[in-house]
């Protein structure tokens, strides 16, 4: 899995956000890396520092309530230490970004062809008719037709599948390098979701595009992603590709949150797997286990010291003191 | 060491968000201190507000008068003292009678809604079609001038403007989950508003309720400033400024410092309001920088110390 | 748009009938006697009382006058004053021209101050200028305007003599009270301004902006204002009817002899029919007004706009 | 109790709205939320309804709670008419008929205490204060909460553990018709599992006749006994949990099967993708309302309605291919 393709190289993230409660440490040393053309899941619970990953390869945070520590490598370059103006740069062109709820982070007073045409105009300094003509290719290009019609049209005029299509279209104009996708069908229903899905695989696919995809959904991760990192207070506990993590959990806490899904495979009336206790806040910088105070397999090191990476064959990694010895 | 303390645990408390802050206190003392002197105006008050001593007229500070006399030679200090009463009183019963009115008007409006809202919110409509003063201007035209219809005609003014806010958060508070809940639950509709809705709401409307109180004050002095208030020799912020601009040359006092505690009084409600919406917001909380919050906490920690 | 702004032009039309008819039934309710009012309290014999009770239709019933008073005022008869006797169009016409002056020179005058002050504050939240700032600006709204326009007068007309401190006639005579009115709506508008601004700003299609890797002056201008001023607009139309009020008070401080002093002097000697007339015509012109900013609504929004 | 054993029974049930729409186009048009539903639940039964949002199972819930009047139909609780009842009649029958909802978060006045909150259940519905507080104890420690939790504000607690506080408080009056709508879907997959294990217990241990909302078609494979498939304000499809998933019959229950993104790599499965958005449920025509999204759809179904039909096996479907 570490190879010299990465397009995106995250090593020991860690993000610590001033709260009115004190400082929590959100991330603490995530590491992922994603590779050229791939399709990257990312999934965990609410509250486990997914989406303030997605956030801090953006740089999104406000720089007064935040602090950031490690590298974002992309493409050997490392966003975290970059000046602003630089990071303004990258983003839309070379990372894009779509987000959870498509309605609102849509400018409810813009066209929504307005809105794809202005990437153009920032991005490639097209001239109007340029941009419109780009903004136009893009409705087509996802799914939105007749173009020349959606142009017009403004976000509360269009259902929250095509919203979540028009942010696509924002994100995709500039032909972005990696594309992040935060939670991008949760809002949408079951229906809307598969289109969605589809059309991020087929765009990543065509255009080489790699993907970063965040979810709480291990199905949605089957589906469409080759590789998996599974996320418990801002550390990723076990990175590998799909089939592998899914079929062969490594870490306690993947293998119990696999077993508290619902599938359709399972018999009906079946008690379902679940994970006792709860998460803990994270207003302390832990130097144990995250896991520990609910891992039926914990013992005496676990709660002293934070595991590192146990690696499994090809690539697969788990940071936990129970593999291997 | 420092990476230490930062990582000490922080009580779950919300320690940011305090009410207490500075300004809070200061406003709170400068509101309370006016309320203090103009409610027990007769032991604070030097002279008879209303005693005419035509050999002092406009005469300026002295010993005997602190801040000077009035054309008709009324000690100037006792009149502000006195007409500290008239305004606050004034106010609280504009404010009064918006309370009275406008949330339950606006309760059944937001929670019922139907027939009676709409016939409500249309009435609202007819009298906020008046600018503020002007039904007030109306009112004194035809019964005359007085503090009571002053305080009426502005309080009809007030009530539509509560009963639409009550009204607005009512309905966003309706179609929350623990309102179909309650409805669920067989609780009456009256249960359901005053035990429910009501405190999820009271916090906004104590905001509007506290700027309220400032504008009351304003309009009421408004009124008097250009005769249509108090009736003479009756002691009252506005009417003295109106009376006091006449001789802004001779003493400016007269003026200025009714203006100055017309001034001070609704800035102080102003802050307190401003304090209390930032209280509840959580969004407005400031946060201290990361090199503040570990300076802070450097500072908790010592006295633990040094106990020690 | 159309037919937004008809139904919005509809609804002003019945609020305005029914305001006229509170004004005028409040009116009736008076218990002093209109003749006495007439005759500024003299006295007179049975036979001039019915002469002018006739001539002002007060032998009529009161449904009868009303129906004459509105009929008049479609006309552009507003009835005839009591004490000047004299129609009160041509009272109000004497008059109008200060009045609208004044309340159109304060409102652009704050507008072009108050809308960039709270964006500059908006952007520096929380800065030393923005706390220094925050607390004059609570003093003003705190301070009457009647009080500014006192203090204006004494420093900048009585004692250092830059304007003169009373009457009308010359551009130099609306500075000082224009500024009084402006500074008021100035301290509010940009509150609200900031307000607006760093709530908008805070929100979640400015982060996705941010991220199609829009720059912060085209966030701000472009993205962030247009959503912000909806508020705001709101405000400056409820401060419409607060500046006609205003320009009242100010007229009385600067003795400037507009309508706001015939409406108070025809308060004070019961004038009904001035005080009808120039109610009714403010309250005309704050509807006006209302409409004309329901109508901005519409151009900036297109959720009202296209529904 | 009846013969039939059925806690309520809701026949032909209708909901329409008059739209007050400003476009003409729509102007006059209804929407029918709920179209001609038959729905009868027994007792310890869990019954599941699954659909996309405005689809109108959460409407359905409401009618059968009485939260909403019925346009049309007819409502039996324990054999008794209930479709036109109102006022004081009404307010009694909410202790027997009670509804978990979707967002823990917002299911308690956030100003009240829990232990308050359940007080006032108590107190409302006469409750005898001697019994009251032995009743909640014994509630808390049945749905796996620590006693404490009484002294706390709802948002000092997590969705989970406010989603079982909500499940107390429900049961509190001893109903025997729970409507949950949605009870598991702002929850972490990991709680989830806890509430729906929580749910199944219950079932069991109170006698209660359940409705069951949900979007998410494993979840209520995994606990319901029986399921229907709404679409558009009526069920498309309607069979006893097990015979369901063995013979999926309607093309718009494969369409959703197909759209439910799994973890099993073994299951070869056809993926379908629905063309389009759901319409809307304004002025619907003559035929099938799935129609225009379906694969087989033929000119019969563009004009005629399908009624639900007994395939066997107590398997409903509402489809011209069957």
């Amino acid at each position: 899995m570490i190879d010299m393709e990465n397009l995106l190289e995250i090593n020991g993230l860690t993000v610590e956000l001033m709260t009115e409660r004190g400082i929590v440490y959100a991330l603490s040393g995530v590491d992922l890396n994603v590779a050229h053309g791939q399709i990257h899941g990312v999934v965990g619970e609410s509250g486990c520092g997914k989406s303030m990953t997605a956030k801090s390869i953006m740089r999104l945070h406000n720089p007064k309530r935040s602090r950031m520590g490690g590298t974002i490598l992309f493409e050997g370059e490392d966003i975290a230490a970059m000046e602003i103006k630089e990071v303004e740069r990258l983003r839309g062109k070379d990372i894009s970004m779509i987000f959870q709820d498509p309605a609102m982070s849509l400018n409810p007073l813009m066209s929504v062809g307005n809105q794809i045409a202005e990437m153009a105009r920032v991005h490639l300094k097209s001239s109007k008719a340029e941009a419109r003509q780009i903004a136009l290719g893009m409705l087509e290009k996802v799914g939105l037709s007749p173009a020349i019609n959606r142009y017009r049209q403004y976000p509360f005029e269009l259902s929250g599948g095509m919203q979540q299509r028009v942010m696509i279209a924002i994100a995709i104009a500039c032909s972005p390098k990696l594309l992040i996708a935060d939670e991008p069908t949760t809002a949408l229903d079951a229906t809307i979701q598969a289109q969605i899905l589809e059309l991020i695989q087929s765009l990543s696919d065509e255009m080489g595009m790699s993907v970063l995809f965040i979810t709480h959904n291990f199905g949605i991760v089957a589906e469409i992603c080759s590789a998996v990192s599974v996320m418990y207070q801002g550390r990723v506990v076990e990175t590998g590709y799909t089939r592998s993590v899914l079929d062969n959990p490594a870490h306690p806490y993947t293998a119990a949150l696999i077993a508290s899904i619902p599938t359709m495979a399972l018999e009906s009336q079946k008690r379902l797997g679940s994970i006792p206790g709860r998460p803990d806040t994270l207003y302390e910088n832990l130097s144990y286990c995250p896991f520990c105070a609910r891992c039926p397999q914990a013992f005496g090191q676990c709660r002293n010291e934070r595991p590192g990476y146990q690696y499994l064959e090809d690539g697969h990694r788990a940071a936990c003191f129970g593999i291997g010895g | 060491m420092l990476k230490a303390i930062i990582g000490q645990k922080t009580s779950k408390k919300n320690s940011y968000g305090k009410l207490l802050t500075p300004s809070f206190a200061i406003s709170l003392v400068i509101f309370i201190a006016i309320v203090v002197l103009s409610a027990f105006a007769p032991v604070f008050a030097t002279h008879d507000p209303n005693k005419n001593e035509l050999q002092s007229s406009l005469a300026g500070p002295s010993k005997s008068h602190w801040l000077g006399c009035d054309v008709n030679g009324r000690d100037l200090y006792s009149r502000v003292l006195y007409g500290g009463r008239t305004a606050l009183m004034g106010a609280l019963g504009v404010v009064g009678l918006s309370i009275v009115l406008g949330i339950p008007l606006g309760l059944v409006c937001g929670y019922v809604g139907g027939l009676a809202d709409t016939l409500i919110m249309r009435l609202c409509d007819v009298i906020l079609a008046f600018p503020t003063l002007l039904l007030a201007f109306l009112f004194v035209a035809t019964f005359g001038r007085g503090i009571t219809i002053s305080v009426v005609a502005l309080g009809i003014v007030y009530v539509p403007m509560l009963t639409r806010l009550t009204r607005s958060l009512a309905i966003v508070e309706k179609n929350k989950t623990y309102v179909s809940a309650a409805i669920s639950l067989g609780y009456s509709p009256l249960r359901i508003m005053y035990r429910h809705i009501l405190p999820n709401c009271i916090s906004t409307i104590l905001v509007q309720l506290t700027l309220d109180l400032g504008y009351a004050i304003l309009d009421l002095s408004s009124l008097s400033f250009l005769g249509l208030g108090v009736i003479e020799p009756t002691a009252d912020w506005g009417a003295m400024l109106g009376q006091g601009r006449l001789y802004l040359l001779v003493n400016p006092y007269l003026s200025t410092v009714p203006g100055a505690v017309i001034v001070l009084s609704v800035v102080s409600l102003n802050i307190f309001s401003d304090c209390l919406r930032q209280y509840l917001d959580h969004t407005q909380v400031q946060l201290p920088s990361f090199e503040e919050y570990a300076s802070r906490l450097e500072k908790q920690q010592k006295p633990q110390e040094s106990g020690a | 748009m159309a037919k937004y702004l008809l139904k919005r032009l509809l609804q002003s039309l019945v609020v305005l009938v029914v305001v006229s008819a509170v004004i005028f039934f409040t009116v009736r309710l008076s218990p002093s006697d209109p003749i006495a009012s007439i005759t500024k309290g003299k006295t007179v014999t049975a036979q001039v009382r019915e002469d002018l009770l006739r001539r002002f239709n007060l032998d009529k019933s009161p449904i009868q006058q009303y129906y004459l008073w509105i009929g008049g005022m479609l006309k552009g008869d507003f009835g005839e004053s009591y004490q000047y006797r004299q129609p009160v169009s041509l009272l109000v016409s004497q008059r109008v021209k200060t009045t609208v002056q004044l309340a159109a020179l304060s409102t652009v005058l704050a507008i072009l101050i108050a809308v960039p002050l709270g964006i500059v504050l908006a952007v520096k939240a929380n800065s030393f200028t923005d706390k220094a700032l925050s607390i004059i600006s609570l003093v003003f709204v705190a301070s009457p305007t009647f009080l500014i326009g006192v203090i204006f007068m004494l420093v900048f007309a009585l004692r250092l003599k830059w304007f003169p401190s009373m009457g009308t006639g010359s551009f130099r005579h609306l500075v000082l009270p224009s500024c009084a009115m402006a500074i008021n709506m100035v301290a509010l508008t940009s509150r609200i301004t900031r307000q607006s601004m760093i709530e908008e700003l805070s929100s979640d299609y400015i982060t996705a902006a941010y991220a199609k890797g829009v720059g912060p002056l085209r966030i701000i201008f472009i993205h962030a204002l247009r959503n912000a001023v909806i508020p705001v607009i709101t405000i400056t139309s409820l401060q419409i009817g607060g500046m006609l009020v205003g320009a009242v008070l100010v007229e009385t401080v600067f003795a400037m002899g507009g309508l706001g002093d015939l409406l108070i002097s025809s308060i004070k000697s019961s004038d009904y029919p001035v005080v009808q007339g120039v109610t009714m015509m403010m309250i005309v012109v704050y509807c006006a007004l209302s409409v004309v900013v329901d109508t901005l609504y519409a151009i900036i929004d297109p959720r009202i706009r296209l529904q | 109790m009846n013969l039939s054993g059925s806690v309520i029974e809701g026949t032909n049930l209708q909901k329409r709205y008059h739209i007050p729409s400003r476009k003409l186009a729509e102007k006059g048009k209804e929407l029918v939320a709920v179209d001609s539903v038959t729905i009868k639940i027994g007792r310890s039964r869990i019954f599941g309804v699954v659909g996309e949002s405005g689809c109108g199972k959460t409407t359905l819930g409401r009618l059968l709670t009485k939260m909403e009047p019925t346009s049309d139909g007819t409502i039996v609780f324990n054999g008794r008419d209930i479709t036109r009842l109102s006022g004081k009649d009404l307010i009694a029958l909410r202790s027997q008929m009670q509804m978990v909802f979707q967002n823990p978060y917002g299911s308690f006045n956030p100003k009240q205490r829990i232990g308050s909150a359940l007080a006032e259940v108590a107190k409302v519905h006469k409750i005898p204060k001697e019994i009251a507080p032995d009743k909640i104890a014994a509630l808390l420690s049945e749905v796996g909460m620590p006693i404490d939790a009484l002294g706390r504000v709802p948002s000092e607690l997590s969705g989970g553990q406010l989603q079982r506080l909500a499940i107390a408080r429900s049961l509190l009056l001893g109903p025997e018709f729970i409507v949950a709508d949605e009870p598991v879907s702002a929850l972490d997959v990991s709680v989830q599992a806890q509430i729906l294990n929580l749910i199944m217990d219950l079932r069991e241990s109170h006698a209660i006749a359940m409705l069951f909302i949900s979007h998410e078609m494993p979840v209520v494979k995994a606990v319901c006994d029986e399921v229907a498939v709404m679409y558009l304000g009526s069920f498309v499809e309607k069979a006893p949990t097990q015979e369901l998933f063995a013979n999926i019959a309607h093309p718009y229950t494969q369409a959703l099967m197909s759209a439910v993104p799994s973890i099993d790599s073994d299951i070869a499965k056809e993926r379908i993708i629905l063309e389009g958005d759901i319409p809307s449920a304004i002025g619907l025509g003559p035929g099938c309302p799935f129609a225009p999204r379906c694969r087989h759809g033929m000119e019969r179904c563009r004009l005629e309605k399908p009624q639900l039909r007994d395939m066997g096996a107590g398997h409903l479907v509402a489809c011209h291919l069957h």
